[in-house]
């Protein structure tokens, strides 16, 4: 007769109190899947769409861009350095890009805003929100043509449709206020006021060619990466890229602190609430071993009195600590598994509470609540439940070892 | 009162029980209490960001100065409408806006600017105290400005430094004037971060020639609960007994009306919440549960014995019942005291996010990096509520299940 | 235009003619040429008396102008004091602005390129893109005869495919008889009307008749005008090229 | 003194227990010793030290003062750990109310001191079987206690007891939980132990039954010694 199977035994002689302290075992694992799952998914989902907004998961820029983007400032060599990021392991996409602020005019209005220069080639739905949220006409296709796909909220001022006719001017890489013209081929709506009200696609040779740049400069290299958690590994790579020397590579942390505040934010709320359930649960695990070790006060004083030491004691009650986390968490997977399958596959739909057009730090967010758990949260989920339960479990063990035999005797 | 005095025995007695029952039941009503009040703080914090950073619960524009924000499209009356909304017990600022361009060394910026009325404006918003660096306005230096913080690093100024104005003044002059940076504000919104530049009320009239009147009034409830949509319209009550002396149409508009998408983030919030909540109270639910299951089931023996001796089911019933008041009265009390500390401990600090991130704005609002808990009556009675109610759930079946058996096998059971 | 200060310099132009002129157009290019002849000169000097109506405000601003090429241009505020030493410089694609007030100078980025400048129906980046008409547009003649009891001839002048410009059409009119201009039209790219130039008031100016008066309406709001109003004219006078700098704008 | 010649020794013993406000002498200066092989009984009325001394004995309790030792080992050096040892390896103890662990079976009761101590597997099955078939249990390997009868289930204890071969069995009223013939029953198997097997046993009781069969009996009266005789 071993411990576990001791203990195994010992913790089905209450049946009800254990499927209950199982169930909110159970529950917690339910509970932290669901909310880290649909962390995992949201805040990917919104590095993800943050990143098809122009800067990439990890950007290349020049030197002190970030903090004054000006169009003086340009990266050399581009094409170069780009097939070399694409080359790296990782990396699902790198598309060379200039952005920059212009005004946008048509014979009705003149708005302010902003440009992201493109190669169509290298663009695509996957890389480019912009693209994808073309309702309208479709991005251009010629990389030194007269192109322009424009936000529905800038199409609506200026009163353009597609076809139609806008002048943008900016300021040049030698401070020179420069204009050229652009015809609508696309109108996009991400459903982001700012994003739809400001933002244009141009195309790049012609934007260079306004500009002034050769043709192997520009401002941005945005790196698309298969995993965002890895952007700090691949800044880190890219960087050191005897090619990307003179030029500063960032993570979206950095290009959109806005967005890196709102997921941190939420991230911290999140915990924070885990943190509690968690609590909560390890105290009606205390509790539940407590009372089991309350009631056998005597048993025990008869498993002293036969020769069983305080130590092996201890370890058996944490070996029902071990058990009864265990049948928790088994059941925690049995009742999360069609919920998180529920979850990953179908969601709940929000959009009727909330509308389509979510957003938060700036970035749409899908109103349809979904979960997709990295294989590492569930190991942290699982194991940080499970270290809750021994933990919990380490004072009612350490009672039963104490239990003074002669009382325990005494007690009927 | 001898089954209350007969319970209190009991529960004395078997110590060690009660005390772990109370002490789970405590716990979860404290991490109820401090969960609702931090959610409860998170909502305020919210919308005090909104409200009280620029906003106001209520603002009144001329018709049309919202869809266009024109420097003609002015609230005639302004002083007349602040000082009636005073005597009615609101708290109200009037303020003035125009556009322009900001120039420094030799970068430049368009500009927002905002005239405000130093003394009142310190009554219906907390901006004054949301300086980064520097100081906030006062009317003695009427050339020192406070800019948004985008707009100071748009333009690479620091404390001290000289900015030039260029704008149309109201008479369709050229508006030019020296300012000198006197506080950069921390992040407000997306508008004020990228292009306010505050100053009192009097330079800007001077600069852009506005004599009287204002594009905006910004009003505050006199009580804080007070419906908002009901204030909205008595607001608007008011407003519209002034038109009648032959000012201009006015547009009377709440927060929520203003910034519709913040509003419903805000009440998406509060769902989330709801649903957080629901999901503490099923926790607390199955720990409370358990207890108090374990606490009479491990007694059933006891209760046979009880019965045997001559003790009536509904006595039995009663004691239980009873037994399990005395419990949570005490677990209530010791929970509701610690929650009540432990969420006006962070009532008063909050919890620090800004190691996170330096400022977190959700739809161009930026929103406080300190969390605040927030304690209400609400987040103080539920949880307490919650408790006695699934304490006395939990209990009905083991209590019956003792009133029922017969006392040999309630003896023997186990 | 190019020979004026370039407050004419908005309303005139010198359109592109092809190198492989038909007959057609060689006739274009030669009347073009006529009403260019009116302001043709290397360098300029003028004072002008500008009126702004709007809904708000009615004020009168007086100034003088020099230009030197068809890129340079600088303008002084004469009346009213409080705006009196006031300086735009036009120099190439720049505008700096100087505000004796504050002793400073500005230059305009391109985001103020569509404001208002000095209070009036123009624009800034209408000063800049005057220069650049005749590289934009191509012009032919889209009627000739009697409208309105006048003999007239009306050029109808297209923007070029790749002209960075946001019209769909300018329509200019002009006296048969002398070639003095009349009217000109701006049309958005749905060819409704955006704004109106009229010239009235035929004067002897440096030496020729010219109008000598220059109203600008906007067509959305057709109780506001810009006038421009010509008291003295001088061409092909002596101007140095280190007025037209940044640094000279200090020392005026 | 060779203390070896004793299996249980104690010297002038006190056990003081605080009772309310005042002070108990369960155990007052008792000096015994037993020796090998005996079947010895502490007799005695109730409250009269009779459990307290067998808990003395079998470290279960330290002494306010006195020394006990057991098989040579003097308890009071031990600490906690150690007493579990003594215990395991040297003393086997019956109660009166069985306290078998209920939720191992016969077999698996009987078998749980020998895990403790480590015994092979296959040696400890051989022991337990042929304890359990010993005390009559043959056949009964895989009952749970609450399958059983009283008798049955003390003739558990019993096996738990004996199976680790103790130096001494400690018997607290073993058959005051039985009928007077399962008892008559239980005290035959003690007594064919004791003669058989030679495991010395120590009973406390106040069961005539009991009494009658042991070899020597000694009188508990208010924590004292008030006789010790042997019975032919």
């Amino acid at each position: 007769m071993n411990l576990n199977k001791l203990a195994w035994r010992n913790i089905w002689r209450r049946k009800r109190r254990t499927l209950i302290t199982a169930f909110s075992i159970g529950f917690g694992v339910m509970l932290a899947v669901t909310f880290t799952g649909s962390g995992d998914y949201t805040y990917t989902n919104m590095i993800d769409t943050g990143a098809s907004m122009g800067m990439g998961h990890v950007t290349v820029e020049p030197v002190g861009y970030h903090l004054k983007p000006t169009l003086d400032k340009r990266l050399h060599g581009v094409e170069m350095l780009r097939e070399k990021i694409v080359a790296l392991e990782g990396v699902s996409d790198a598309t060379v890009r200039i952005t920059g602020q212009a005004m946008f005019a048509s014979a009705r209005k003149s708005v302010g805003g902003a440009f992201i220069a493109v190669d169509p080639a290298f663009e695509s739905e996957e890389n480019n929100l912009l693209i994808r949220s073309i309702v309208e006409g479709s991005v251009f296709s010629d990389r030194a043509g007269r192109g322009i796909v424009i936000g529905s909220r800038l199409a609506k001022k200026l009163q353009v449709k597609i076809g139609k006719k806008v002048v943008y001017t900016t300021t040049d890489a030698e401070g020179e206020i420069v204009s050229n013209i652009a015809r609508v081929t696309g109108i996009f709506t991400t459903g982001e006021n700012t994003i739809d009200g400001i933002m244009a696609l141009l195309p790049i040779a012609s934007v260079q060619k306004t500009l002034s740049y050769a043709p192997d400069e520009a401002t941005v290299i945005a790196v698309v990466i298969k995993d965002q958690r890895h952007a700090e590994g691949m800044r880190d790579k890219v960087a050191a890229l005897p090619e990307a020397e003179a030029a500063d590579v960032l993570t979206w942390k950095e290009s959109q602190p806005d967005l890196a505040a709102v997921i941190a934010f939420d991230k911290a709320g999140n915990y924070i609430s885990q943190l509690l359930v968690g609590l909560l649960i390890a105290v009606g695990i205390l509790n539940t071993m407590l009372m089991s070790v309350l009631e056998r006060t005597r048993e025990f004083g008869v498993m002293m009195a036969v020769g069983m030491s305080p130590k092996v004691l201890f370890k058996l009650v944490m070996v029902e600590s071990f058990w009864l986390s265990i049948v928790g968490l088994i059941l925690g997977i049995i009742i999360t598994t069609p919920w998180y399958y529920f979850l990953y596959n179908y969601g709940i739909d929000f959009s009727g509470a909330f509308g389509t057009d979510f957003s938060y730090g700036g970035v749409l967010v899908d109103p349809v609540f979904k979960a997709r758990l990295f294989k590492e949260s569930m190991m942290a989920i699982l194991g940080t439940l499970f270290m809750l339960a021994l933990l919990a479990g380490l004072y009612p063990a350490w009672r039963a070892g104490r239990v003074p035999p002669v009382e325990s005797l005494k007690t009927i | 009162m001898r089954i209350l005095t007969l319970a209190s025995r009991n529960v004395s007695r078997n110590w060690q029980r009660s005390l772990v029952t109370m002490l789970a039941m405590a716990f979860a009503c404290l991490i109820m209490i401090f969960f609702a009040s931090l959610m409860e703080g998170m909502i305020q914090g919210s919308e005090r960001s909104v409200v009280s950073m620029n906003m106001g619960d209520i603002q009144i524009h001329a018709q049309g100065y919202r869809d266009d924000p024109d420097l003609y499209t002015r609230i005639d009356s302004a002083d007349e409408l602040v000082t009636r909304l005073q005597q009615q017990g609101y708290m109200a600022s009037s303020r003035i806006y125009g556009y322009g361009l900001l120039a420094a060394n030799m970068a430049s910026s368009g500009v927002h600017l905002r005239g405000i009325d130093l003394k009142q404006e310190m009554t219906v918003t907390e901006l004054y105290q949301h300086v980064g660096y520097g100081q906030w306005l006062v009317e003695d230096d009427s050339n020192g400005v406070v800019l948004g913080k985008k707009l100071a690093a748009t333009l690479g100024v620091d404390l001290g430094d000289e900015l030039v104005f260029v704008g149309q003044s109201a008479d369709g002059y050229m508006a030019n004037d020296l300012f000198r940076v006197r506080g950069i504000l921390k992040s407000v919104s997306d508008g004020i971060d990228r292009m306010g530049m505050f100053m009192p009320m009097p330079t800007l009239r001077q600069l852009l020639v506005i004599p009287e009147g204002a594009h905006e009034i910004v009003v505050i409830r006199g009580d804080r609960t007070a419906d908002l949509v009901a204030e909205t319209a008595k607001v608007g009550g008011l407003v519209e007994g002034l038109i009648e002396e032959g000012a201009a149409g006015l547009e009377v508009k709440n927060w929520k009306q203003l910034m519709p998408v913040i509003a419903r983030m805000i009440e998406t919030a509060d769902v989330q919440i709801m649903i957080m909540l629901v999901i503490f109270y099923i926790a607390v639910a199955t720990v409370v549960l358990n207890a108090m299951l374990m606490n009479v089931f491990e007694r059933i023996h006891e209760f046979g014995i009880m019965k045997a001796l001559g003790v009536s089911p509904w006595q039995l019933l009663a004691l239980v019942f009873a037994e399990t008041f005395i419990l949570t009265f005490i677990a209530a009390s010791v929970g509701l005291a610690g929650g009540w500390w432990v969420s006006d401990y962070y009532r008063i600090h909050g919890i620090d996010l800004s190691s996170m991130a330096s400022s977190i704005s959700y739809g161009g609002i930026a929103f406080d990096p300190l969390w605040y808990a927030a304690i209400t009556t609400e987040a103080l009675a539920y949880p307490v509520i919650f408790l006695f109610v699934i304490a006395a759930l939990a209990v009905i079946y083991p209590a019956v299940k003792a009133a029922l058996l017969s006392p040999v096998k309630a003896i023997y059971y186990r | 235009m190019r020979t004026l200060c370039f407050l004419l310099a908005i309303f005139l132009f010198l359109p592109a003619v092809t190198a492989e002129a038909l007959s057609d157009k060689e006739r274009t290019t030669h009347i073009l040429n006529r009403v260019d002849d009116l302001w043709r000169g290397d360098s300029s000097y003028a004072v002008v008396t500008m009126r702004v109506k709007t809904e708000h405000y009615t004020r009168t601003m007086r100034m003088e102008g020099w230009s030197k090429g068809k890129e340079k241009t600088l303008f002084r505020v004469l009346e009213p004091l409080r705006e009196k030493g006031a300086m735009t410089l036009k120099s190439e694609n720049h505008i700096y602005s100087y505000l004796p007030k504050t002793d400073r100078t500005i230059r305009l980025t391109s985001g103020m390129m569509m404001g208002s400048w000095m209070g009036s129906h123009l624009t800034n980046d209408d000063l800049v893109k005057e220069a650049r008409l005749e590289e934009d547009y191509e012009a032919s003649i889209s009627f000739e005869g009697v409208r309105d009891g006048l003999d007239i001839i009306e050029f109808t002048l297209t923007p070029k495919p790749d002209a960075p410009v946001v019209w769909g059409k300018l329509l200019l009119t002009i006296l048969a008889d002398g070639y003095a201009p009349l009217l000109e039209r701006y049309f958005d790219e749905d060819m409704a009307l955006a704004r109106t130039f009229t010239f009235t008031d035929m004067k002897l100016l440096s030496g020729k008749m010219r109008p000598a008066l220059l109203r600008v309406v906007p067509a959305d709001k057709p109780d506001e005008y810009t006038e421009f109003i010509y008291e003295q004219l001088e061409l092909n006078i002596e101007v140095s090229d280190a007025m037209f700098t940044k640094a000279s704008l200090k020392r005026r | 003194m060779n203390k070896n010649e004793h299996i249980v020794q104690m010297q002038s013993v006190i056990k003081t227990y605080r009772q309310g406000k005042v002070d108990v002498h369960a155990v007052n200066g008792v000096s015994l010793a037993i020796e090998n092989g005996d079947f010895a009984v502490l007799c005695g009325p109730s409250g009269s030290g009779k459990t307290s001394i067998l808990n003395l004995i079998g470290g279960l309790d330290v002494p306010s003062s006195g020394r006990v030792w057991v098989d040579g080992v003097d308890l009071s050096t031990l600490d906690s750990t150690q007493l579990s040892s003594v215990r395991k390896d040297r003393i086997g103890f019956v109660f009166q109310a069985y306290n078998l662990i209920p939720v191992m079976t016969a077999y698996e009761n009987a078998e749980f001191v020998l895990n403790l101590q480590g015994v092979s597997e296959a040696e400890s099955r051989e022991r337990v079987m042929a304890t359990l078939k010993a005390v009559g249990l043959e056949g009964l390997e895989h009952r749970r206690p609450d399958e059983m009868s009283g008798g049955q289930q003390q003739r558990v204890a019993i096996a738990r007891a004996i199976v680790t071969r103790p130096a001494i069995v400690l018997a607290d009223e073993p058959t005051a939980n039985v009928d007077s013939h399962t008892a008559e029953s239980l005290l035959d198997l003690m007594q064919q132990l004791n003669r058989e097997q030679g495991i010395t046993f120590l009973f406390s009781t106040h069961d005539q039954h009991v009494i009658d069969r042991a070899r020597r009996i000694i009188t508990i009266h208010d924590g004292k010694i008030e006789s010790d005789e042997i019975q032919a």
